[in-house]
């Protein structure tokens, strides 16, 4: 049984909404035939079908919105004679409403934080697996921060499109959580000096990175602004006494996991620089445990040397708040009237406006930035 | 220790740190970091490995020089033969 | 060093009858006809009459007996021909063998070994093809067991020997001319064995379907489908853990049973995980089992009853479809 | 093989301790099953309850010719076989009240008594279920060369049960050190042995197998003992298996539980005419070997016994649930 997919029609799309169906069920294609049409962002366009056989059964109706790579509709190949349907079990009627899906596939959902309404299931009776949600999941991953681009309205320029855009993803976000954003520079100089000093003295193998100290200072700073570091359950947030730091670690093949590294307000710098190694290398060797992605309170994230100067990160649920770190550059800094060129990094807290505000977000923000103008008390 | 031992040393523990990488392309005169989308994680390992399996330890100062793959096999070699001189 | 299975089991036996004085052989033709598969061939005379003894077709007496000199301080092996006969002796192992202890408040221990063949697939029909090890497996009291290769079919006998309570093995009498290494990796015997490892279905099965879900584990392969397959090796106790470790990778199972579907192992298998792995699965747990039929003499009925690779393939590819 | 019938030898002279011995050993089982039977009235003992009351003679007779090292099956009427074999009547008590200091720690009750200190390798609730381990022990002794008896009792149920026959044929076949005591209480539950059984001579079947088989009034206790004797020395001589019937009966219902209509009272009464106890007691008066002051004495001796019995059995501790599923296997 082949699977025809919602396709990727450009390169920065996401999602696709289907126009109309050029086949019904039972209707034999062969490969290349028009089989629907879709509404992307772009244009309306005619989608052809790559294999040939006969259409088994449509999953999706006209007007749906649905992400790239998810199933549309089922085709039986050629010569292939339908799956031997073992003796058809009468399986007792579905209630009404009840969603169709497998246990394992609402684990990762809840860990991935996948809005369940959005996906379609490609299992017998439209039964969500965990392929489906993998595949919403990495549909929302692709695009860390610049939301998704605007739906084209006749008549307008690019310029009011993308306004739209962000206005629309905002509303999205707003009514699941409604971000606030704040940012502060943050003068590295002595941080930077005093870890230039500490690795110089350090065998290879025990150098530091400049993450950790950051990892350190948001961990410590947490202390003052507690009611950042906390989680939804259902309705209620809960505050965490534990300091659980999610992590972002980019994938090589493209992709975001951000697993936890546990207690890191109470971990020394060395214990950290070991817990931050181990906890990348198995991410990208995907051996993490899940445990590992559902404890984190609190996400940080960085787009290192090469990412951009700040970041409006996006809150991964069900956590409240998430700090995004830009690239360190060297900036003019006025201290005392006097300019200096000094090494800076921007740090940008987007948080849950339902659990705090501006005035306490910004005490977190100082706080962070205080606490790495004295490294040794890290 | 000749260049081009030095150079396919380099690219295996390249290999090691980033395995998905495509080793065979990579420009020798473009820097290599940039090529295999190494981050600061992959390089202190790198360094670390650098330090292990030839015995050159690369001060923080020094990464500036982690340029491209010739820059860094001129760098080594010259490490290289400062320490057989004094030995 | 490599060898059959027939000659790992008597490997087995002949090292437990030299290393102890206490053990002794007790079956139908074990002596002078050398076992009715051959597998004692040779151990009358290397032994004599004493401590391989040729028992009267008594099923019941003669297991019973194994128990009796089990209680007393011996350590014997009894071989019943096959399962099919050991119906006769069902009362002595679940009303004696099994309950000794229990009842007599833990004074009593029944040190005693069973061999028995099972399965089908020579055309023997119906009454010399069951494969009842679930009725085994059901009782407290005793432990089973499934040799399914060269090298647990000689390590099981020794360490059932060593057990203090009653352990049953069951050899799928279409493994005997098996080849393979003697040496085992020495996994205690109610462990589970992972036979190939894969991350997107678990194949979990036991004793003669082992060779048959290797088989579709390399045809599915073939797919892309990546299959883990695991061996049981212990009925009683079931080693759920390992069973489990695999299914959170996978997500997806389907246990393999020569055994009639209802109420079968692989019914016990399957209700465990969803009891312990509910949330781990992508799937229902499925079963390829045999047909529910008394087993038929033509060799194509056979072959449609029992479970095959080609069964288990499909099996899977309805599963990952 | 020769099959000897026992002689009735009239007025043997007993010595005055062994007499003693065998009429308070038959007053113990007598009173421990009377008092059973009440406090199973009481709701203290439940499930099944097999009385030995009429049946004394044989289980005091045949246990007095088996040494120590010898070994005993025995069936689910076993408290007789148990106290003849030196059980604490206590322990059994408890054991019936499913007390942890029972002699199976309340796991087996009325019909699994066991002590593998003395060798008593229990009661078997399924008929005939213990003929092929009492074969199994003697091959274990056989095998080692030891010079251990295996007796096992069973009934005229027992006796058309395939493993009755299995057993036969494979102790004699292997010439084991078994000793058949077959206790013929002339009833299986509701199934008169005429009703059960196509021949009746049990010396005709066992010769069948080649055993040697003895028949004898199981009501006479000393008559028991030495047909007993005679058989554990024959098979201690090597001469393979012996069987010894005992015609005897039984008092009560076949259980708590029995009706008891398959029986006729004119029938019951007059087999009670041949107490166990009271032919012997009269027999020990014939001899001067007891009197109304010893009699009261070992009553009393009796009574003190059982009393310390239920007390211990009412003290008794029940076993904890948490242990609900230890021993199931050894580790």
């Amino acid at each position: 049984m082949a699977e025809f997919v919602m396709p990727m029609l450009g390169a920065d799309m996401s999602a696709g909404t289907l126009i109309a169906w050029r086949k019904q069920p039972g209707d034999t294609v062969t490969r290349g035939d028009i089989i629907a049409e879709v509404h992307t962002d772009k244009a309306d366009i005619e989608v052809e079908v790559f294999t040939s056989g006969i259409v088994e059964k449509l999953l999706a109706e006209p007007g749906q919105q649905v992400p790239v790579g998810t199933p549309l509709a089922f085709i039986r190949e050629d010569g292939k004679a339908p799956v031997a349907a073992a003796a058809p079990e009468r399986v007792p009627p579905l209630e009404p409403g009840r969603l169709l899906i497998s246990p394992s596939a609402k684990t990762l959902a809840a860990e991935l934080g996948v809005d369940l309404a959005v996906v379609r299931g490609s299992g017998p009776g439209g039964r969500i697996q965990r392929r489906d949600v993998e595949a919403a999941a990495a549909a929302v991953a692709e695009r860390p921060s610049p939301p998704a681009p605007p739906v084209a309205v006749e008549g307008e320029d690019r310029q009011a499109g993308m306004r739209r855009a962000i206005a629309a993803a905002m509303a999205r976000s707003k009514r699941e959580i409604p971000h606030f954003y704040l940012s502060e520079a943050i003068d590295m100089s002595a941080a930077t000096r005093w870890l230039a000093d500490e690795n110089l003295h350090r065998p290879v193998q025990e150098r530091l990175l400049p993450g950790v100290l950051m990892l350190k200072a948001v961990a410590l700073a947490l202390h003052e602004v507690p009611e950042l570091n906390a989680v939804w359950q259902g309705e209620r947030v809960v505050q965490s006494e534990a300091v659980h730091l999610g992590v972002a670690i980019f994938l090589r093949g493209g992709g975001l996991v951000a697993p936890a590294l546990h207690d890191v307000d109470g971990q020394s710098l060395d214990e950290l620089m070991h817990g931050f190694r181990d906890l990348v290398s198995r991410a990208r060797a995907g051996s993490l445990r899940s445990s590992e992605l559902s404890d984190p309170t609190i996400t940080v994230t960085s787009l290192g040397e090469r990412g951009a100067e700040s970041v409006l990160p996006i809150v991964f649920p069900p956590q409240v708040a998430i700090v995004g770190l830009g690239r360190l550059v060297e900036r003019p800094w006025v201290s005392e009237g006097q300019v200096l060129a000094c090494p800076v990094v921007t740090a940008t807290l987007a948080a849950d406006h339902r659990v705090t505000d501006g005035h306490r977000a910004g005490a977190f923000l100082t706080t962070l930035a205080r606490l790495l103008q004295e490294p040794d008390d890290l | 220790m000749t260049d081009e031992e030095i150079k396919t040393t380099v690219l295996r523990m390249l290999g090691e740190i980033a395995p998905e990488a495509d080793l065979a392309g990579i420009k020798p005169d473009v820097d290599f970091r940039e090529q295999l989308d190494l981050d600061s994680m992959d390089l202190l390992n790198f360094v670390i490995a650098v330090d292990q399996e030839l015995g050159v330890d690369i001060p923080e100062s020094d990464y500036p020089r982690l340029g491209s793959l010739d820059a860094f096999v001129a760098y080594l070699s010259e490490r290289l033969s400062a320490s057989a001189a004094d030995r | 060093m490599t060898t059959t299975y027939r000659e790992a089991v008597r490997a087995g036996m002949r090292e437990a009858l030299e290393g102890d004085e206490r053990v002794f052989l007790m079956g139908e033709d074990v002596g002078r006809y050398g076992g009715a598969f051959a597998v004692s061939m040779g151990l009358l005379e290397e032994f004599g009459p004493e401590r391989i003894r040729d028992a009267p077709l008594s099923e019941s007496a003669f297991v019973g007996a194994g128990i009796g000199a089990a209680l007393a301080g011996m350590r014997p092996i009894v071989e019943v021909m096959t399962i099919n006969f050991s119906m006769l002796a069902l009362d002595q192992v679940v009303n004696n063998a099994a309950a000794l202890r229990y009842m007599s408040g833990g004074q009593l221990s029944v040190p005693l070994v069973v061999r028995m063949t099972t399965g089908a697939g020579r055309q023997l029909a119906a009454q010399h093809a069951h494969s009842l090890e679930v009725w085994y497996a059901h009782v407290p009291g005793i432990k089973a067991v499934a040799p399914a290769t060269v090298a647990d079919a000689h390590g099981m006998v020794l360490a059932a020997l060593e057990d203090p309570d009653p352990v049953f093995i069951f050899e799928n009498a279409i493994l005997y001319p098996l080849e393979g290494e003697l040496e085992s990796d020495g996994l205690p015997l109610d462990r589970a064995a992972v036979r190939r490892t894969g991350c997107d279905v678990t194949l979990v099965t036991y004793g003669g379907s082992l060779g048959k879900t290797l088989e579709a584990a390399e045809t599915l392969a073939g797919d892309g489908v990546h299959a883990e397959v695991i061996d049981l090796r212990s009925l009683r106790p079931l080693d759920l853990d390992t069973v489990l470790e695999s299914v959170a990778k996978t997500h997806r199972v389907v246990t393999v049973d020569e055994g009639w579907r209802t109420a079968s192992l692989a019914a016990e298998i399957g209700m465990q995980i969803v009891e312990r792995g509910f949330d781990l699965l992508d799937w229902p747990p499925q079963r390829v089992c045999s047909a529910e039929v008394p087993m038929p003499y033509a060799k194509h009925l056979e072959d449609a009853a029992l479970p095959s690779a080609e069964r288990i393939v499909s099996a899977v590819r309805a599963m990952v479809a | 093989m020769t099959t000897k019938r026992a002689p009735r030898r009239p007025g043997l002279e007993l010595e005055r301790e062994h007499a003693r011995v065998l009429l308070h050993q038959m007053l113990r089982i007598r009173r421990f099953e009377e008092k059973a039977a009440e406090l199973y009235s009481l709701g203290k003992i439940r499930g099944f309850l097999h009385l030995y009351i009429g049946e004394e003679a044989v289980g005091v007779g045949a246990m007095q010719v088996l040494r120590e090292d010898d070994r005993i099956v025995a069936t689910y009427r076993d408290h007789g076989h148990a106290l003849a074999r030196g059980l604490p009547m206590g322990a059994l008590m408890a054991e019936m009240y499913g007390k942890a200091n029972g002699c199976s720690r309340g796991h087996g009750g009325s019909m699994h008594f066991f002590d593998v200190s003395r060798r008593f390798y229990g009661g078997y609730a399924i008929v005939g279920g213990g003929l092929p381990i009492a074969v199994g022990l003697a091959l274990a002794d056989a095998m080692r060369g030891e010079p251990s008896v295996t007796a096992c009792f069973f009934g005229d149920g027992a006796v058309v049960e395939g493993e009755f026959h299995e057993s036969m044929n494979l102790a004699a076949l292997w010439r084991l050190p078994v000793l058949f005591l077959y206790e013929n209480n002339l009833y299986a539950m509701g199934t008169a042995i005429e009703r059960a059984q196509a021949q009746l001579d049990m010396e005709l079947r066992a010769r069948g197998y080649g055993v040697p088989a003895q028949v004898v009034d199981g009501m006479d206790v000393v008559a028991v003992e030495e047909a007993t004797r005679r058989g554990v020395e024959a098979v201690r001589n090597g001469e393979g298996p012996h069987l010894v019937e005992f015609k005897t009966y039984r008092f009560r219902a076949h259980s708590m539980a029995d009706p008891d209509l398959y029986r006729t009272k004119d029938e019951i009464e007059q087999w009670k005419k041949q107490d166990p106890i009271a032919l012997f007691d009269a027999r020990l008066r014939e001899q001067d070997l007891l009197d109304d002051d010893a009699l009261a004495a070992l009553e009393r001796e009796v009574a003190d016994e059982l009393d310390a019995a239920v007390a211990f059995a009412e003290a008794g501790p029940w076993e904890p649930v948490e242990d609900l599923e230890r021993d199931v296997l050894t580790q």
